[in-house]
């Protein structure tokens, strides 16, 4: 694996991504006005307090999501793997451990009261 | 220097005097290939944000329905926050205690952004014109491009409007500014 | 110097927030002012006006033919029934009697009115709930009733087809094959929206046992309509006061004691059904008649007041008329039944989440111009 | 219970009401005062039980203001009209709405239209109108242009 690759991946990652932002910059119209950048609340100016400590219960519910969000993006490079006959029966039992594992966690959490809305 | 529109023939829109009017104003905006490309992605690309007041709003729920598809001309998805909306359908009237609420709405639209003005209601006040608590035409608050007669409006008379819009899109030119915008 | 921020104990800090004017799940221009704890709902406080066109002062400079263009604008989902009721007070009040045929016409018109509300009620409350499917599915079915209004009366939503003392025209002459078609169609179609929604098992889960409203507070609340019956309220107009033909049909009124969003939600099901038997024991024998009876072309009620209650799709609409003598009413009030289900949406939707009071107001299908009117 | 016995029953709980048969209905018209325990009277009271306040209406009769309630028993099925009357200068009527709870919303509505004041009402606010509203819409001598027409 020579490193032009690399250097051509991220070229080509950066033009691309790059040429859009630069390019719409300049072709999109583009107006101010006071009330555009308050926060945007059913079309009513906001009132009242927004510094207030919020409830864990949201905290707790990103991570479990964030685990589980992540897995998959394991799990997809997995199932290509998985057709070449070579890795047939180690790749199968490894993805087991690694969703056993997870499962523990998912119960852990559960037993801990992490999913239920007080 | 005729516009070519693919999809509709020139001679089909019979109300061309905005065109006529257009070009008689020496309109000398150099209509490059990349304008055309925009001016393409926008138009057929148009965002309405879920703004329904009364009864029109059920006659655009009804244009957004499996029958008369709004899908077809590129209004995808109704987007319910301004910030994702291209466009704002007035659908319905409109009440001096509502105006603040739908200036604020269209000032939170990122640019390039339209106003369909649907039903009488929001044309002119409709039935409701001489009532004491009525805005007479949403263009009092803020500017409309396509005003869409009826009470409420058919949905083929929305999906009109809605191409007409979408023609109005097609002349827009991103890089020269010198039209009076 | 700027405001001192109080930092008040975790458990009692409360976030006002807008559920405003302009919300997908409001169905309107309604803004419910929630304050909450976190996820926790502890008070809605409704916001109504944004729509309020003044539609009472304006009947009080128009002549009662005219007051009909307005009163289906009220809830235009009901427009039908709405008109229905203005006529009914004219006539009662000039002892105008109408032809059979027309009492028929008009008992079918408002069932079909009533089958296309609560198939839009249907689209939108499975929309609240995240399926996005009803909502296809029921206007497709909703196009059908409105191919049938649009063939009699020319217009697809808002019809304005009774006129004091009748009609505005007869029926169209293909009228009973495609309602006939149609009842068929829909025949076969309910049991599908019940597999789509009513027994999906997460729509379950959201709405049984939630938002509980018992039937002193219905009573109390003066909630009306499938959502009244569905606390066991029986307050059916049709069948208490009967007007048009219902006295000469045989349905039965749909009532239920659990109280809660599921109750209101099978109530309207099972009332789209009894519709479709009122419409089929009507639509073989629409008596011969003239459509209009002769009135003269302005107007006066007699001198004194007159009040006429109707069943709405969404609860029972009344009409109180004071009149002194000239062509103009001299006071009308439009009892709005949204405008009464609305104020018991506070008591169901304290101590449940966000999500549980979007779906609670699904239930109550409440049409915000006709609570602001 | 026909209105007959009804008359007698109302008459015998309030005697200072004028009670007369309408076209329609039973109309009883009461003053302000006695109106609260009047109401108590017709929701406590087990032959009359009139639980259901089915409209509120607040009317302006040129020379003073009223409100008019339509009262129906859910239990009998039999209604009555009761109609309070008030003056114009400094319009006061007790509320109701600890008896029938949708009174709440109703009387807001009416002092947002006519300026009518209902004592002890929890939270007497504007319902449809802005609160910085001048006037009093629905009263015959209101003049729109007191506030900003578009």
């Amino acid at each position: 694996m020579s490193g032009e690759f690399l250097i051509l991946f991220f070229l080509v990652a950066v033009v691309l991504v790059g040429g859009a932002i630069v390019f719409s910059y300049y072709a999109a119209p583009s107006s101010t006005n006071p009330v555009k950048h308050d926060p945007y609340e059913c079309g009513i100016p906001t009132k009242g307090l927004t510094w207030l400590q919020f409830n864990v219960g949201y905290y707790l519910f990103a991570i479990i999501f964030l685990v589980f969000d992540v897995e998959t993006v394991f799990v997809f490079p997995w199932s290509v793997m998985m057709r070449e006959k070579s890795m047939g029966m180690t790749a199968f039992v490894e993805i087991i451990i690694f969703f056993f594992v997870l499962v523990l966690g998912l119960m852990y959490a559960w037993k801990k009261k992490a999913l239920i809305w007080e | 220097m005729g516009v070519k529109i693919k999809s509709m023939k020139y001679e089909d829109f019979e109300d061309n005097e905005t065109l006529e009017l257009f070009k008689q104003s020496g309109g000398n905006i150099l209509f490059t290939t990349l304008d055309g490309i925009i001016n393409w992605g926008r138009s057929n690309s148009i965002w309405p944000l879920t703004f329904a007041t009364s009864c029109c709003g059920i006659e655009m729920m009804a244009t957004g329905a499996a029958r008369h598809d709004f899908a077809r001309f590129g209004i995808e998805v109704y987007r319910a926050s301004p910030r994702q909306a291209d466009v704002i359908v007035v659908a319905g009237t409109i009440v001096p205690k509502m105006a603040p609420v739908l200036k604020r709405l269209y000032d939170q639209m990122p640019d390039p952004k339209y106003v369909i003005a649907m039903g009488a209601c929001a044309v002119s006040g409709g039935p409701f014109v001489n009532s004491y608590h009525i805005v007479k035409g949403v263009d009092k608050i803020i500017p409309v491009d396509v005003y869409v007669p009826g009470c409420p409006p058919r949905p083929e008379a929305l999906l009109y409007g809605v191409m007409q819009l979408q023609r109005k899109i097609k002349l827009e030119s991103a890089f020269n500014k010198k039209k009076d915008k | 110097m700027a405001e001192e921020i109080i930092i008040k104990e975790a458990d009692e800090q409360e976030i006002s927030i807008n559920m405003g004017p302009q919300h997908p799940s409001t169905h309107g221009v309604l803004r419910l002012v929630l304050s909450l704890k976190g996820e926790i709902v502890n008070k809605v406080e409704p916001h109504c006006g944004y729509i309020h066109r003044g539609i009472e002062k304006m009947t009080e400079s128009m002549t009662y033919q005219q007051i009909i263009h307005l009163t289906d604008r009220l809830d235009y989902l009901s427009a039908h029934i709405n008109n229905g009721a203005v006529c009914l007070a004219v006539e009662k009040a000039l002892e105008v009697e109408v032809s059979e045929r027309v009492k028929v016409i008009r008992t079918i018109m408002d069932e079909l009115n009533r089958i296309a509300s609560h198939q839009l009620w249907w689209c939108s409350f499975g929309m609240d709930l995240g399926g996005l499917t009803c909502f296809f599915y029921g206007l497709r079915d909703r196009e059908k009733i409105l191919d049938i209004f649009e063939e009699t009366t020319g217009s697809r939503l808002i019809q304005s087809y009774y006129c004091p003392g009748g009609l505005m025209a007869d029926l169209h002459p293909n009228f009973q094959t495609k309602v006939k078609e149609f009842i068929k169609y829909f025949r076969k179609i309910l049991p599908e929206y019940d597999e789509l929604l009513s027994g999906n098992i997460i729509m379950m889960e959201r709405a049984i046992g939630m938002g509980l409203l018992t039937k002193e507070q219905a009573i109390s609340y003066g909630v009306t309509g499938p959502s009244g019956r569905g606390s066991g309220f029986s307050c059916d107009v049709r069948k208490h006061h009967p007007y048009h033909a219902y006295d000469k049909v045989k349905f039965n009124e749909v009532l239920r004691t659990e109280g809660d969003t599921y109750a209101r939600y099978m109530v309207r099901m099972d009332e789209m059904r009894e519709s479709m038997n009122i419409i089929e024991q009507l639509i073989d024998n629409i008596p011969e008649g003239d459509y209009v009876a002769k009135m003269k072309p302005v107007i006066k009620l007699p001198e004194g007041e007159y009040y006429q209650r109707v069943e709405a799709a969404r609860g029972e609409f009344g009409v109180y008329i004071i009149s002194k003598g000239e062509k103009n009413p001299y006071r009308m009030k439009l009892r709005s039944p949204n405008f009464s289900n609305l104020s018991s949406l506070d008591l169901m939707a304290r101590g449940n989440k966000i999500a549980d009071l979007v779906a609670i107001g699904g239930s109550l299908d409440y049409v915000i111009p006709d609570i602001d009117r | 219970m026909t209105n007959q016995e009804l008359k007698d029953n109302l008459q015998r709980i309030e005697p200072t009401a004028t009670i007369e048969e309408g076209k329609q209905y039973l109309n009883v018209t009461v003053s302000p005062e006695k109106w609260h325990n009047l109401a108590t009277q017709l929701k406590e009271n087990k032959e009359l039980a009139f639980d259901y306040l089915f409209n509120l209406t607040g009317v302006d009769y040129g020379d003073n203001l009223g409100v008019v309630y339509h009262l129906e028993s859910t239990t009998h099925h039999h209604v009555v009209v009761v109609k309070v009357a008030t003056n114009r200068e400094n319009p006061e009527i007790p509320t109701i709405c600890d008896i029938w709870r949708t009174a709440e919303f109703h009387e807001r509505e009416a002092f947002d239209f006519f300026g009518i004041k209902f004592t002890n009402h929890p939270d007497l606010r504007r319902i449809f109108l802005d609160e910085d509203w001048k006037g009093f819409p629905l009263r015959k001598d209101y003049d729109p242009s007191v506030n900003p027409t578009y």
